[in-house]
């Protein structure tokens, strides 16, 4: 008999998934759907819109990693007036970019993906949330987060307007420069950042690689696919999430290209499938093949873990301690295992801390010329960066007053999307048989999704929403002969 | 502010009155269908319909149910708010109401005169008094503003109306501006010799007012001035008038003459105005030898001394009070006064416009005004009539309605040619002998004594020929007719096209509002009717007042007058001057705007939008606060408020949303 | 029953006006008096200077189910309190752009400088406006706002664009 | 006696508001301990069905954000508003439409067309768009109905309360917090944010001429902007005297002009039109030709002047033309 079992939406996780499985008369997994259900068109309505305000407009496509949008978009305007910010305006952005990254690496380690961990995949799911993380690490460790983030969060309202959707961004530089009377306070803010991206470390290595069951769950074939990976990489080839040029890997760790942001066209393309509003991003040379992995297929990686597959190393001395140390442990270059991502992304933390710490010394942070006024008349601009969640497009044309005739976003869980749908597939093989579906098993699946932290807000520019979690098992004539409800979370 | 409900109006209860208006409303609306719609509206209490709601029964109507504490806010639909918003006001104010706590709607002006179709009238005075009752529901009482009122008065234009008007309000023992552009007052009539239907000499009647204005205590009289500002508002206005130099003070000329007499030109040779330039005058000059005041004008445009300053200044010499001062410069007077009365006047029509009769090719044909000067015993000609030749002439031509009941110049009637040609055909006859003939169109004559006047002329044997004159031309056909003017004209009594040859041809000009009447207009802030005269507040109620309260009209700059219109209404307008300026002062309407102060963020944004400065942002409250007394009540800063903390009495957004939500509430 | 409503196939646009007190209501009195006869399509409310207009009157009476809006000042030059017609004029300008960016037709929005003695002209504009808008039909906004999820679409739009056919949804 | 029941739930937001509650930072401690939080799909694990098992009512206050674009999220802001004594429209998408509410300038048809037909690294040839209903070896997937348009939360359901903002500013939050625990409520309607105008706020209001006009308006990358004066006065759009305070200029500060997102004050109705209204006043042009040069250096009215508020606008959405053949009587 046939049975199709929903699972939506996934939980902790910003913006709305849903996951459809549809099982063979065996009650296996035939094939296991990752959907996306909605869309907001922001393509559309940037359309008519000055090319100026784009920043803050994108920004609001997502109110997690508005920062990301703001950054790409800001970038695109640079390009669309070819216009080039002088010096401090560039290490403004990017300390404050790197502050972000600190923030928003955190907020998913304890608030998102963590619990699955420190809490564990099977604990109670009323446990499974940061409460529950503040329970396993103590309210202390748990005051340190929040502590940390208020303080981060606090640096970037004070530069920015607003942490959430800032207003600074501009062509040719930034709005206002950092006082000199506020720098002390970033750099001591980043010392302590530095300490609490290796406090995290320490917690990953205490809670989750000290667990054989857990470091058996992230190399188990179950979360594990040979894809490209892409990622952004300084001229020595090492992780940037500002500037950079895109470099991407075979699933055998080759470099296959590097190419400016500005040629994305002719490296990603993207592709529809009708059961999704997520468009899947993939490399456009080896084509679309379907949702399969290896060489062959065009599929591509993108977020922490491609990130460090793609690049050579951390620009910064202890973030590429704890890379190498990465690798070594997992078997060398590249790490095929989806819940790596967990540990990938708070390496990242630490190179973001520690990048904020060489920012914030550095006297230009404080220079008032922060501005280069765009002379020219305006026609096309494309902006790259690291999102957290991974390579984020920001590409417009206007008319000469730099009125916005087109857009197109390409956002980094797209760029995962074919990845994760695959995660997905696989996981739900694994973990489902004979129909056999308990909370447990759900999560199990879920995990697969979370690792990649996707933003499904940004993914579709969706209205990200919750459906209740439904699993309903039907017979051939369609009568329910199971059913468990999870609501929305 | 509140919005139902003010302490003193406890519940809406709206009475609505619709009125008839005999059957200029009840013709083409449905009036009981109306009162019906009506008393199904939210809130009304009372719903009736009367004959004529500005009659007394009506207004008792409205006070009885005030009275009775049947309503507390009052509809009532009958003709314009220009019409008769006071009187409701003030009968709903008699009945124990708040005069506020009315609204109009207008059914007459704006429907039942200008529907065809009687279903969509009917259902168009509906929308119009749902939206006065959905409006009114949100009004509240106020209070007008009193302002004292300045007594002083101001007079602008010389001519008869203005004399008039200003001698009218001085004997009433007001301090009155009397302003004149020209260098002497008397306007027109100074002009004229004899005024129709009595022939009374007119210089005889004017020079008397002339000089009472030059000697009256309460006036000040500012010849060869103009005003070039005016501000302030009814009872308080501040005019500002320019006097121009005339480079003889006129404190110390005694009008001896002896400056002309000694002029170093022996002969005049500049074309004297006054005479229509019929004579010639020198550069120092009066007008005319009663001109008021008698003080001699220097012409800077023809004085040698300002052209090449190296005249002998023989007039310099002559003049023992040494008034001559050739260093003279343009004086400023601001003076405040309560009320103003325009008496601007009118100008003739350019006969030139009209070019088939010839005026300016052929040298006997003359305008009216011109023959008034030459029958002028006073006149260039001391009153003799002749030709360019100096002949007498055996035959003279009057053409009427010359500029006027014509649609290629002025559709309107001149009103005042027809007697004023009556009276030149019989001077000219009297003078010369010559046969006259009249060619009008309709001959006009109503008024006391007039069409007696145009018996009397028939008696005298002039000619009358109703035709429209073709044209005059010096084409002769026979010897009769060499050498003379023919005027070709279809006489329609007759029904044929005759060919009459004359000596002299007179044009019998009509009157035009003055060509800067439209400056004039923007300068007092009042309204030109589309012909360009002087518009009044009603053509019936309100003649002299206008649309900005404190500014009255007088004699023919509101449109052609005779003489005694001029005068009788130059009286009405000093009578209402004075009503007003006596009264001491004056109410203000209170819609004016006002600042929520604890709402205004101080922005700014209103502040320089006030044509009145009346909006100032004030740091103590820390809020921008407007000035009720200098606020006019335009609402221009309510609508640009960013934040709503601004509102207009009677004008208050909600007000205007239910009005909006009121008209859209078909049927 | 009035001729024209008893002929149902003729549509009546709903028009409400903003006249100034001093030129254009002066003019639709006058007219009046002079017994002009015009469409009764025009509902009249007085504001004393066209300066008082705020665009959220237009937009409300738009929405209260006007079809068009006419709005009548002085002459530029000749208001009753300076520029209060400036002032108009400029809102206006900017108004109609939106209006524009919105899909609703200029025609349905007009200004016109009206003095006190062209009652003919309100007679006129009046005339003109209200075949105008009887050419380009009803506006109906509310209906079209789809504020209640199971009001259709309005026929009117699902006969220029298919997609918006089912309660407003896809 | 138990704690005060509380729900957070968004619908079409971007997650905004939901990382504004998590800005609480500490704060949000005391609130946990202080309330009961039965509902709180990002953070917290609690289900569908614990709510629909509550009596009507017995929730003490839902806090909604986002805008309603679906079915699905109309749904859930009934139930809310059923179980709920107060509802609280949280943040500028379901107080007034937000951002994404500039989708009402376009029909759903034209925002599918151009994320799946025109995007230029759509590979060529693919007529492939989301379906409602797409059939996949052995079933049916299906995905959400859209709506027209974008609605704002009172649009959908009654709201009791406003907290303005993209996002509400945390210190809102928290006083609307306390004013529910105080039971210190305002009169229901009302927006939880003082009523005036941001300037009263804006640390440039000292520099603000007496008489503020504009000769010639300039977007903000078009000149160097002077930190200390007014924007306005500079020229720039910056509808601070428009909308209301309670952000602590935060736009302003860092030298940007603000741009609405707390919307209007009570006493406005419709946010743009006003704000229009105030802008175009403020030109000095007087002669027609001068007035269209100037206003035309806003080369975008709708996204200027209804940047969080087109939904929530008179207006609500774009009218396509009609045609002369399409009139019927109404």
């Amino acid at each position: 008999m046939t049975r199709h079992i929903t699972i939506d939406p996934i939980t902790r996780l910003e913006g709305h998934g849903k996951i459809d499985v549809l099982l063979d008369d065996h009650g296996n997994v035939d094939r296991a759907y990752f959907q996306v259900p909605e869309l907001r068109g922001f393509e559309r309505f940037a359309q008519g819109r000055p090319a100026e305000d784009m920043p803050q407009i994108t920004s609001r496509i997502c109110g997690v990693c508005p920062m990301a949008h703001h950054m790409a978009s800001t970038r695109a305007l640079d390009d669309l007036y070819k216009v080039d910010p002088p010096p401090a305006a560039h290490k403004v952005r990017e300390l404050l970019y790197t502050i972000f990254f600190v923030e928003d690496h955190a907020l998913h380690f304890f608030y998102l993906g963590g619990p699955d961990f420190v809490v564990g995949p099977d604990a109670p799911k009323g446990e499974r949330n940061i409460i529950g993380v503040l329970g396993a690490v103590g309210i202390e460790t748990g005051k340190k987060v929040i502590g940390m983030r208020r303080e981060l969060r606090g640096l970037m309202a004070l530069a920015m307007g607003k942490a959430i959707h800032p207003a600074f961004g501009l062509p040719g530089g930034i709005s206002r420069p950092i006082a000199p009377e506020h720098q002390a306070a970033f750099i001591d803010v980043a010392e302590r950042a530095v300490e609490f991206a290796q406090f995290s470390l320490k917690v990953f290595d205490d809670v989750v690689l000290a667990n054989q069951k857990y470091v058996e769950y992230i190399t188990s074939d179950m979360y594990t696919h040979r894809t490209y990976y892409m990622g952004m990489v300084d001229d020595r080839k090492k992780v940037n999430f500002y500037n950079g040029v895109l470099r991407v890997v075979a699933p055998d760790g080759r470099e296959v290209r590097t190419f400016p942001g500005s040629r994305y066209l002719d490296h990603i393309a993207e592709h529809i499938e009708p059961w999704s509003y997520m468009k899947f991003s993939y490399l456009k040379d080896i084509g679309w093949k379907g949702f399969t992995d290896g060489p062959g297929s065009g599929i591509a990686s993108v977020a922490p873990l491609a990130r460090l597959n793609a690049a050579e190393g951390m620009a910064t001395p202890l973030a590429q301690a704890a890379y190498q140390r990465f690798f070594d442990t997992l078997g060398g270059k590249p790490v095929h295992h989806t819940l790596a991502n967990h540990w990938a992304r708070l390496i990242e933390l630490l190179y973001a801390a520690e990048r904020m710490r060489e920012l914030a010394g550095d006297p230009d942070i404080v220079s008032t010329h922060v501005r280069e006024l765009p002379t020219n008349t305006p026609k096309e601009g494309i902006g790259v960066v690291e999102a957290p969640r991974g390579t984020l497009f920001h590409h417009y044309t206007t008319d000469e007053r730099g009125v916005i005739e087109t857009a197109n976003l390409i956002v980094a869980t797209q760029n995962n999307a074919a990845r994760i749908a695959l995660s997905v597939d696989k996981a739900a093989r694994c973990a489902l048989s004979e129909g056999r579906v308990d909370d447990g098993v759900l999560n199990l699946i879920e995990m697969a999704f979370r690792a990649y932290d996707p933003c499904n807000g940004c993914a579709t520019h969706t209205l990200p929403g919750t459906m209740p979690l439904l699993v309903r098992v039907y017979d051939r004539s369609h009568t329910l002969i199971q059913e468990i409800r999870r609501d929305p979370t | 502010m509140p919005a139902l409900d003010s302490a003193s109006n406890g519940t809406p209860r709206i009475g609505v009155y619709v009125c008839h208006c005999g059957i200029n409303i009840a013709h083409t609306v449905d009036v009981p269908a109306c009162a019906e719609f009506a008393r199904a509206l939210p809130h009304v209490t009372v719903a009736r319909e009367y004959k004529f709601m500005c009659s007394d029964p009506g207004q008792e109507l409205i006070q009885q149910d005030l009275r009775d504490g049947l309503v507390n806010r009052v509809v009532v639909a009958s003709c314009s708010p220009l019409m008769h918003e006071h009187t409701f006001r003030t009968a709903t104010k008699v009945g124990g109401g708040n005069p506020f706590m009315f609204q109009m709607a207008n059914i007459r002006e704006h429907v039942s005169w200008v529907t065809v179709d009687k279903g969509m009238a009917t259902d168009k005075a509906k929308s119009l008094i749902a939206a006065a009752v959905a409006r009114i529901s949100f009004h509240e009482p106020l209070e007008r503003t009193r302002v004292p009122v300045h007594p002083d008065v101001m007079v602008v234009g010389g001519g008869i109306a203005g004399i008039h008007a200003a001698l009218t309000m001085a004997d009433a023992g007001k301090k009155v501006y009397l302003v004149e552009r020209e260098p002497t007052i008397g306007g027109h009539m100074a002009k004229f010799d004899k005024t129709f239907p009595t022939l009374d000499c007119s210089a005889c009647i004017l020079t008397p007012k002339m000089s009472a204005v030059r000697s009256h205590p309460n006036i000040t009289l500012w010849s060869y001035s103009e005003v070039s500002h005016v501000e302030g508002y009814v009872g308080n206005f501040k005019a500002t008038v320019k006097r121009k130099p005339r480079y003889v003070k006129e404190d110390q000329c005694v009008g001896c003459l002896d400056c002309i007499e000694s002029c170093v030109y022996k002969v005049a040779k500049v074309p004297d105005e006054f005479n229509v330039g019929l004579s010639m005058r020198k550069p120092v000059y009066v007008p005319f030898p009663q001109a008021t005041p008698l003080v001699a004008v220097i012409d800077p445009e023809t004085c040698i001394e300002f052209k090449s300053h190296h005249c002998k200044k023989t007039c310099v010499e002559a003049c023992e009070k040494d008034a001559i001062d050739f260093n003279q410069v343009e004086e400023i007077h601001e003076v405040p006064v309560g009320a103003i009365v325009l008496a601007t006047g009118f100008k003739t029509f350019d006969a030139k416009r009209i070019s088939r009769y010839g005026y300016g090719k052929y040298p006997n044909v003359y305008t009216s005004l011109e023959v008034e000067r030459m029958v002028n015993a006073a006149g260039p000609t001391g009153g003799e009539v002749h030709l360019a030749d100096g002949a007498k002439p055996r035959a003279v031509g009057i053409i009427h309605c010359v500029g006027s009941r014509d649609v290629a110049t002025n559709r309107y009637c001149s009103k005042v040619c027809c007697m004023y040609s009556l009276k030149l055909a019989h001077l000219l006859k009297e003078r010369t002998g010559a046969e006259v003939y009249n060619f009008y169109i309709d001959m006009r004559t109503p008024g006391k004594g007039y069409e007696e006047f145009y018996d009397r002329l028939l008696q005298e044997q002039v000619h009358f020929i109703r035709g429209r004159v073709a044209e005059v031309s010096d084409w002769a056909m026979d010897d009769e007719e060499e050498g003379r003017l023919i005027l070709r004209v279809e006489d329609t009594l007759i029904g044929r096209v005759r060919r009459i040859p004359v000596d002299m041809v007179v044009l019998s000009v009509g009157l035009e509002a003055q060509p800067d009447a439209d400056d004039v207009r923007r300068l007092f802030n009042i309204s030109c009717s589309k012909e360009g005269w002087f518009l009044e507040r009603h053509p019936k109620l309100a003649p002299v007042s206008t649309f900005t309260v404190g500014i009255f009209l007088a004699g023919a700059c509101q449109g052609p007058k005779d003489i005694p219109e001029s005068v009788a209404q130059a009286g009405a307008a000093a009578a209402e001057a004075l009503a007003l300026v006596d009264r001491g002062h004056v109410e203000l309407e209170p819609n004016t705007a006002y600042s929520v102060e604890e709402l205004c963020s101080g922005c700014h944004v209103c502040i320089a939008l006030c044509p009145y400065s009346a909006i100032a942002f004030d740091k103590t409250k820390n809020a921008s606060v407007v000035n009720g007394a200098l606020c006019k009540g335009c609402g221009t800063c309510v609508a640009a408020c960013p934040s709503g903390a601004l509102q207009q009495n009677l004008f208050r957004d909600e007000q205007i949303f239910e009005e909006i939500k009121g008209v859209l509430s078909y049927v | 029953m009035s001729e024209a409503k008893s002929d149902n196939k003729r549509f009546e646009p709903r028009i409400v006006a903003f006249f100034c007190n001093w030129c254009t209501y002066t003019a639709a009195d006058l007219a009046g008096t002079a017994r002009m006869r015009y469409a009764a399509n025009v509902r009249v409310i007085r504001l004393m200077c066209s300066g008082r207009l705020d665009p959220q009157f237009v937009f409300a009476a738009l929405r209260g189910g006007a079809d068009g809006v006419l709005i009548g000042g002085c002459h530029p030059g000749d208001c009753h309190y300076q520029e209060g017609n400036h002032k108009a004029l400029r809102r206006f300008v900017l108004m109609q752009r939106f209006l524009t960016t919105m899909g609703i037709e200029p025609e349905r929005v007009r200004l016109e400088w009206i003095a006190a003695s062209e009652g003919d002209k309100v007679q006129r504009v009046i005339n003109q406006m209200t075949e105008k808008v009887r050419a380009l039909g009803p506006l109906r906004l509310e209906q079209r706002m789809l504020l209640h999820t199971d009001l259709p679409e309005p026929l009117l739009e699902t006969s220029l664009e298919p997609a918006l056919v089912e309660g407003g949804r896809v | 006696m138990s704690k005060p029941k509380i729900a957070f739930y968004w619908c079409a937001s971007c997650g905004g508001c939901e990382e504004a509650v998590v800005d609480l930072n500490e704060a949000i401690l005391d609130v946990l301990a202080a309330v009961e939080i039965v509902f709180w799909p990002v953070a917290l694990d609690f289900k569908r069905t614990d709510v629909e098992a509550l009596p009507d009512g017995s929730i003490a206050v839902s806090f909604i954000n986002g805008a309603v674009r679906s079915s699905e999220q109309f749904e859930m802001a009934e139930i809310l508003r059923r179980k709920s004594q107060l509802v609280v429209a949280f943040g500028s998408c379901a107080h007034t439409g937000g951002v994404p509410g500039l989708g009402n300038l376009y029909t759903l048809d034209q925002l599918v067309t151009t994320a799946y037909r025109d995007a230029p690294s759509l590979q060529t040839g693919n007529g492939t768009r989301p379906e409602i209903e797409s059939s996949v070896p052995g079933g049916t997937l299906t995905l959400p109905e859209l709506w027209q348009t974008v609605k704002t939360l009172d649009q959908c359901v009654a709201v009791d309360y406003y907290l303005p903002g993209c996002p509400p500013p945390v210190q809102l939050i928290v006083g609307a917090v306390q004013a529910i625990l105080k039971g210190e409520l305002p009169e229901r309607g009302s927006t939880l944010a003082p009523d005036k105008a941001l300037c009263e706020d804006c640390p440039r209001k000292e520099s603000k001429p007496e008489k503020l006009t504009v000769k010639e308006f300039h977007r903000p990358h078009e000149i160097l902007i002077d930190p200390e004066q007014c924007l306005l006065a500079q020229g720039l759009l910056c509808l601070g005297p428009v909308t209301r305070m309670g952000c602590e200029a935060a736009c302003t500060r860092v030298n940007m002009p603000c741009t609405g997102c707390m919307g209007a004050t009570s006493r406005v109705t419709d946010f743009g039109a006003k704000a229009m209204s105030a802008v175009a006043s403020m030109l000095e042009a007087t002669e027609a030709s001068d007035i269209e040069a100037q206003l035309a250096r806003i080369v975008d009215p709708a996204g200027t002047f209804f940047r969080y508020s087109l939904p929530a606008s008179l207006l609500h959405r774009h009218y396509r033309p009609q045609h002369p053949e399409e009139v019927r009587p109404t």
